[in-house]
């Protein structure tokens, strides 16, 4: 009983002193530098409407390329702890009806919805992430619902290794075309889609990159769920 | 010029060849030369010194080391070299591995770098290398022992470290030329407050002090004198004591009048002088009392070599120039006196294998080179006159008399007679008498043990017959005529001491004694327990005989004193230490990660009272 | 004194520090963990809005002083990523520990220790 | 081949981690090789770096996506970045030698992803401009050490990744709150620009942000309060790990720690922060030397004696003096090499006779002659003894130390590493002289790189100028600011 207490009157204290941290950083107002600049230049210097992907894509491309390294860790991390020779799927209680039924009809339409959402990255919010883990819900939808149901996993291996090192060459090109990692060598050198700015094709290399992303996170997050299912069976 | 570069460091490279050459007869060869070789170059260079110091400075690591040979680091060069030699004769006979080699002289070059550098980068660090050369010696033969050594020379280390920081962030700078100058500007300045003074008076003590071996710091001694290969204990014991020593005298050419300016006098003495020469006076007794109890001869070398080195701390405590005289000529005879009495115990362990009085006896016959090296040195650490020990002896009674600290002179009387008493002891215990039957097959030792011990016997003779030679030399270090005559005279205020005269009258004497001996007296077998029982009846506990428990009535007339023992204080105070290490690691690392996030949040609580308040 | 925005991103914040103090079990304490990063990701986000401006998108009807402050969200975006990925790692390591200790309780996770 | 090229620092060790699964039919010695050969790419492209930024004497600014500093993210590769990036793809590429042959442990593949990708992390969080990206190089580091924590999938493996992945995480979501206030009141994320307007920040704030941000570095640079997830996660981890744990994975948070700290020197109570964080570091000397004296396993006693001398890094770093940082770089090259050295040994043994225990050191010079060796040079550095390499940092720090006033700290560290000498020493003694065991045959590829390490501490440690000079120019880079500020090419960016 005393411990509870200690920690509620420290995390009060703690609370307190950031409370007042944050007093000095009042809501709401335009205290905006750099991102007064990305706001003002995003679309002639990266044709993307969507200020944010760009700054995720373009401008802070570098974090971006972490983020999806810090994905991959994940799941080649959980692919190592969970590790066993033979490992096998022992759900025994089949999806109810309705999540079969429902599954089999839905399956499809949520995963175009997360490829949708991906490519449409530079124009509608959402990007490769959300794209990528509404392909992933997809796939958990089919575990829910069938007991036997596998992803291909070593396959899914290959694809995020290939998609990523797509996304590193992406990156090389750059460095090799315009002479800077991660340089937009379609929209800035070569000047593709500046006219339909607003529409599927603009944006530079930011479409590309959202498919690599898309692909990568949807294969990631389920191999995560995939090595999670199953157990390790000792025959 | 390198030549100083090459005294320094060839004993080094010598030990690292050797080391890596281990084979019988090429490690030795190297060895000898790699000893040999700084003797060489100090005499070479010998006339240079006398005009002008020799200086030499090297750039490491972005600190500038300064070498100087001048006239006061020659002559504690001169004794250590001396002593070294002796050492690597007295190794070939008794050590079989490079492992001795390597870190003898390296310990060898730690001790040469120490006298010779005179900036403080260079002095630590080659203090912390002898230190850390004599520990490895200790360590192959005795962990514990080796352990204690170690864990006080350190922390004697550190102290000073901690007062070059204190002095470079006082002075700016690291050099003796400059902080000299800079102690004594600020002696007007007094930017060094009275009490950071004191701080750096104790630090600087207690490095120097461990290593020579002051009271509260001596308990290493006993042990680790006696638990390594007894041809290196005479370097151990001669040279590497002569650096705390060597110390002393800086912390007086450094700070002295510093301090003078702080401390002020007690009684007409420098306060701090008397400081030093108390501890000494306080060594000396101390440790001659336990010497005199030891009954293995190690331990009562090993105390007596703390005994006699408490004497040169006294000399140095008085502060009058003769003080000086007597503690310098004391630094040259110790060497000597006292390597010979380990190279002597280094051929009687090798030949008998044993160390204790009671296993010991009537060797005289069979070993009568050693016995005759035996006998030069009770007489030189008695103080008994051809000898050097006498000289040294007798000019720091003179100083402490004339300066008036009767207390300090009575404690040397008191240690005099110590060392007479355990000497003797020795004398008999383990020369004449009655052998006991595994000893019969006793050969004498191999010839180079025998040369290193006239090595250091022959100092011992020409400077006891002829003492003017080294105080020549101590004046021009003391740059005045502190003690007049010529070789074979002493001339200071309240008396003088012709050598030679006294020598030739107690030959002449002994050659009547002989002759008395053999013509006159007729020999009778005296029984082994023939003792000295005063009237107690013999019984088997109390059975008291030259070779066992013979000052067994002193130790118990001491009892009060014997119960304090340092050696058990810090026994307890580093297993307390070590269960304080233990409690904290199980209290703080205890495993359970909640604690571990509580450790967290509270230094989150930490930093928001900090920004709370 | 402060917005709402922020008193709820820090009482989510303290919320979850309160879980991993207190909380016995593993997994009690990885929620504990995952609030606290939801908390800073909503006090990250609502850090750059500017009050009375739309989503920085600049499709017809919102100019560039229209819009709110972009990088939050971008780093957001990171962060809950980073998120997902810490609690992924845990999760897989709560599993490994319940089937070599057979718990799940802190106390009794204690074989590393002194 | 100009400087953008230093971007393949980042680039290499991606792709080929990205390219692992790919080539998973090599099998588990293909891949154990391909590992040894990117990080030797990785140590060639290191050198070049090293090279261009040490001979033209100015520091490489790779603009990410070629946007100019405070709109694009730029890697600021200065004398400190390009010295420390080699440490570690040097120090990789000895561990990945040393892996080739004890990484037994399945899905090796993985093993492999999951050691570039540490290295990549470290890379990154050294040579890095920008907060946030310093945030995310934190993290890909963090998880990746959280995920070969737990690689020997053992109880203790697990429990020990658990700690560091509690305490990690709850530190770096502060770190991130203190990004967020900084961002909120400055309106930039990189670095340059911050330490430019620092000076007018909002008092309250600033004070809050900095202590939250070296709150949460301090959670990965190990200071004492923070540090109790550290022992168990050098313990428990694959040996060759832990030596990529102590040699720069640690050191990445310290320098990111003392870069932070110095850029924000204009904020008002910078000077209270410095007085804390000399506090914490002499209490992690003092606590972790006391906690290495009675330890039964010598892994473990090692990872403390790691943490003692990272502590005493801290301390130098923290001082807040040019001095005292050219002490703590020149401490991290040094530490960096013996602690190598030593983990090596430990870990070679511990795999060849089974455990690490002090029990089967006992007579290893009978045993393993030549590691024994090695492991002797190695304490004995570490111990400080002169004529090695740590003696002459040691000595630095502690002067330093006193010069800026904190005599009782020093006093504390020297305390502390008496209680060092003493296990070292015992160390040395049970591996010599006491035990018995007939002689083993030792692998050469390891003896080799044993043998290089001890040869690379006694030369540092005979002829320090060349490091030291590498130290002085590595520590004014951290120190003075206003240079930093110069060298990057800030836009501007005002409204």
């Amino acid at each position: 009983m005393l411990k509870r207490l200690l920690a509620i009157t420290t995390l009060i204290i703690i609370g307190y002193w950031l409370a007042q941290g944050l007093a000095g950083v009042p809501f709401g107002q335009d205290r905006m530098l750099v991102g007064k600049y990305y706001l003002e230049h995003v679309v002639e210097q990266t044709g993307a409407v969507n200020a944010v992907t760009a700054v995720v894509v373009n401008y802070r491309g570098f974090d971006t390329l972490g983020e999806v390294t810090v994905l991959f860790i994940a799941s080649t991390g959980v692919g190592a702890l969970l590790w066993s020779r033979k490992k096998r799927r022992t759900a025994r209680t089949e999806g109810s009806i309705v999540l079969t039924t429902g599954t089999r009809l839905l399956a499809p339409f949520v995963m175009l919805f997360g490829v949708y959402i991906f490519i449409h990255g530079h124009l509608t919010p959402g990007g490769g992430f959300p794209g990528g883990a509404t392909i992933a819900t997809a796939f958990l939808l089919l575990y829910m619902a069938f007991v036997t149901y596998e992803i291909p996993h070593r396959a899914f291996e290959k694809i995020e290794g290939a998609v990523g090192m797509t996304y590193v060459i992406v990156g090389l090109i750059g460095l090799a075309i315009g002479g800077y990692f991660l340089y937009d060598w379609i929209w800035q050198t070569w000047g593709w889609g500046h006219d339909n700015i607003g529409r599927l094709f603009s944006g530079g290399f930011i479409p590309i990159i959202y498919t690599i992303i898309g692909i990568k996170v949807g294969t990631e997050l389920s191999g995560i769920i995939d090595n999670m299912i199953k157990e390790e069976v000792s025959k | 010029m390198n030549e100083i570069l090459i005294i320094l460091f060839t004993p080094l490279l010598a030990g690292v060849l050797a080391w890596a050459f281990d084979f019988r007869g090429v490690r030795e060869v190297i060895g000898l030369i790699g000893a040999a070789v700084p003797l060489a170059y100090l005499v070479k260079l010998y006339p240079a010194v006398i005009e002008k110091p020799v200086d030499y400075a090297l750039t490491v690591g972005g600190f500038t080391l300064q070498f100087q040979l001048g006239t006061m680091s020659w002559y504690f060069a001169a004794v250590a070299s001396l002593v070294g030699l002796a050492m690597a004769f007295g190794l070939v006979a008794t050590s079989r591995s490079g492992y001795d080699w390597l870190f003898a002289l390296m310990s060898f070059t730690g001790v040469l770098g120490v006298f010779l550098s005179q900036d403080f980068i260079g002095f630590f660090l080659l203090w912390e290398l002898m230190t850390f050369a004599s520990f490895m010696m200790v360590l192959k033969r005795n962990r514990h022992e080796s352990l204690k050594y170690f864990v006080l020379s350190v922390i004697g280390a550190y102290a000073m470290l901690l007062a070059i920081g204190i002095l470079y962030a006082r002075t700016g700078a690291l050099d003796f030329e400059t902080i000299r100058q800079a102690l004594i500007i600020d002696v007007s300045l007094g930017t060094i407050g009275k009490g950071e003074t004191i701080l750096l008076f104790t630090l600087f003590l207690t490095a120097f002090g461990v290593k020579a071996g002051a009271v509260p710091l001596h308990v290493w001694a006993p042990g680790a004198y006696s638990e390594t290969d007894q041809s290196y204990t005479a370097f151990f014991s001669g040279a590497l004591s002569k650096a705390g020593v060597y110390g002393i005298l800086l912390i007086y050419m450094l700070m002295g009048y510093k301090l003078y300016a702080e401390l002020g006098t007690f009684h007409g003495h420098l306060t701090f002088a008397y400081v030093i020469a108390w501890i000494g006076a306080i060594t000396v007794v101390v440790a001659s009392f336990l010497a005199v109890l030891q009954e293995d001869i190690r331990k009562l070398f090993a105390y007596s070599s703390v005994g006699q080195v408490g004497y040169i701390l006294l000399a140095f405590g008085v502060g009058s120039p003769l003080g000086f005289a007597g503690g310098l000529f004391h630094v040259l005879s110790h060497a000597i006196f006292k390597g010979l009495f380990w190279l002597v115990t280094a051929a009687i362990i090798l030949q008998t294998g044993r160390t204790r009085f009671r296993d010991m006896g009537g060797l005289a016959e069979k070993m009568p080179f050693t016995f005759a090296m035996g006998l030069i040195a009770v007489l030189s650490l008695a103080g008994i006159p051809p000898m050097a020990g006498f000289a040294s002896k007798w000019l720091i009674y003179e100083a402490a008399i004339q300066a008036h600290m009767p207390l300090v002179a009575g404690a040397i009387f008191l240690g005099s007679g110590l060392a007479f008493a355990y000497v003797v002891r020795f004398l008999y215990g383990v020369w004449f008498g009655q052998r006991p039957s595994e000893l019969e097959d006793v050969k004498e030792a191999p010839l180079p043990l025998l040369l290193a011990m006239t090595i250091l016997a022959i100092p011992n003779l020409v400077f006891g017959v002829a003492p003017g030679v080294v105080t020549g030399y101590i004046n021009r270090i003391l740059m005045g005529d502190v003690v007049g005559g010529d070789y074979y005279r002493l001339v200071t205020q309240t008396g003088t001491y012709n050598a030679l005269l006294v020598s030739t009258a107690l030959v002449i004497g002994l050659a009547i004694a002989g002759l008395v001996y053999l013509y006159g007296a007729k020999a009778r077998r005296v029984p082994v327990t023939d003792t000295y029982q005063s009237g107690n009846p013999v019984t088997e506990e109390f059975n008291l005989s030259i070779r066992r428990n013979f000052y067994r009535p002193l130790a118990e007339a001491l009892e009060f004193w014997l119960r304090y023992s340092w050696d058990r204080f810090y026994e307890r105070l580093a297993k307390l230490s070590e269960d304080f290490a233990d409690a904290l690691r199980q209290a703080f690392y205890n495993g359970n990660v909640q604690s571990y996030s509580w450790y967290l949040a509270i230094v989150l609580l930490i930093l928001a009272l900090w920004g709370v308040l | 004194m402060i917005s709402v925005y922020y008193f709820g991103a820090i009482s989510l914040i303290l919320i979850g520090l309160y879980a991993v103090l207190v909380k016995k079990n593993v997994l009690k304490m990885l929620i504990g963990l995952s609030i606290m990063e939801t908390g800073v990701n909503l006090l990250l986000v609502s850090i750059g809005y500017i009050s009375g401006r739309s989503a920085p998108i600049l499709s017809e009807g919102i100019g560039p002083n229209q819009a709110v402050d972009p990088i939050p969200q971008a780093l957001v975006l990171t962060a809950i990523v980073i998120g997902v990925a810490t609690t992924a790692m845990a999760l897989s390591v709560a599993i490994i520990l319940y089937g070599k200790y057979g718990t799940l309780n802190v106390e009794e996770i204690r074989r590393l220790r002194g | 081949m100009n400087g953008q090229y230093a971007s393949l620092l980042i680039a290499l060790p991606l792709l080929s981690a990205f390219f692992v699964p790919l080539i998973k039919g090599l099998g588990e010695r293909g891949i154990k090789y391909y590992l040894a050969v990117i990080t030797a790419l990785q140590t060639g492209i290191a050198a070049w770096v090293f090279q261009q930024v040490y001979s033209t004497g100015k520091p490489i600014i790779v603009m990410a996506g070629g946007w100019k500093p405070p709109v694009g993210i730029n890697l600021y590769i200065g004398h400190f970045a390009a010295l420390f990036v080699l440490i570690v793809a040097v120090v990789s590429f000895f561990t990945a030698v040393f892996s080739i042959w004890s990484m037994k442990v399945q899905p090796i593949d993985k093993y492999a992803m999951l050691f570039l990708l540490l290295m990549l992390g470290a890379t990154g969080m050294i040579a890095t401009g920008d907060i946030f990206n310093l945030f995310v190089f934190m993290e890909i580091t963090a998880i990746s050490a959280y995920a070969l924590t737990a690689y020997n999938k053992t109880g203790e493996a697990a429990e020990a990744s658990l700690k560091y992945m509690i305490l990690g995480g709850i530190g770096s979501s502060f770190f991130l709150i203190g990004v967020a206030l900084i961002y909120g009141s400055l309106g930039t994320l990189n670095m340059a620009q911050i330490a430019q307007l620092a000076g007018n920040m909002n008092p309250t704030v600033a004070q809050v942000g900095l202590a939250l941000i070296v709150f949460g570095l301090a959670v990965e640079a190990e200071l004492f309060p923070l540090n109790a997830w550290a022992p168990d996660a050098y313990q428990a981890a694959p040996h060759a790990i832990t030596v990529m744990f102590s040699a720069f994975v640690v050191k990445a948070g310290l320098y990111a720690t003392a870069r932070l700290l110095y850029l924000m020197q204009a904020v008002g109570s910078w000077h209270d922060v410095l007085k804390l964080l000399v506090a914490m570091a002499t209490l992690t000397v003092v606590v972790a030397e006391f906690a290495a004296l009675r330890q039964k396993d010598v892994k473990r006693m090692i990872a403390y004696s790691s943490i003692s001398q990272v502590g005493m890094i801290a301390f130098a770093l923290a001082l807040g003096s040019q001095a005292g940082v050219d002490a703590g770089v020149f401490h991290m090259v040094n530490h960096a090499v013996v602690k190598a050295l030593l983990f090596l040994g430990v870990g070679y043994v511990g795999i060849k006779l089974g455990g690490t225990a002090m029990e089967n050191f006992q007579g290893l010079g009978k045993r393993m002659p030549l590691t024994a060796f090695a492991l002797t040079i190695g304490s004995l550095a570490a111990v400080g003894i002169p004529l090695f390499n740590i003696f002459w940092s040691k000595v630095r720090i502690l002067i330093a130390g006193v010069e800026a006033g904190y005599t009782w700290g020093v006093a504390l560290i020297l305390g502390a590493s008496v209680v060092e000498a003493v296990y070292y020493l015992r160390f040395i003694h049970a591996m010599w002289f006491a035990g018995e065991g007939e002689r083993m045959r030792e692998g050469l590829a390891i003896s080799l790189i044993l043998l290089l390490l001890a040869a690379l501490v006694i030369v540092i440690g005979i002829y320090p100028d060349y490091i030291w000079s590498l130290a002085q120019k590595a520590g004014s880079d951290i120190f003075n600011v206003g240079q930093y500020i110069k060298n990057v090419p800030l836009m501007e960016v005002g409204a």
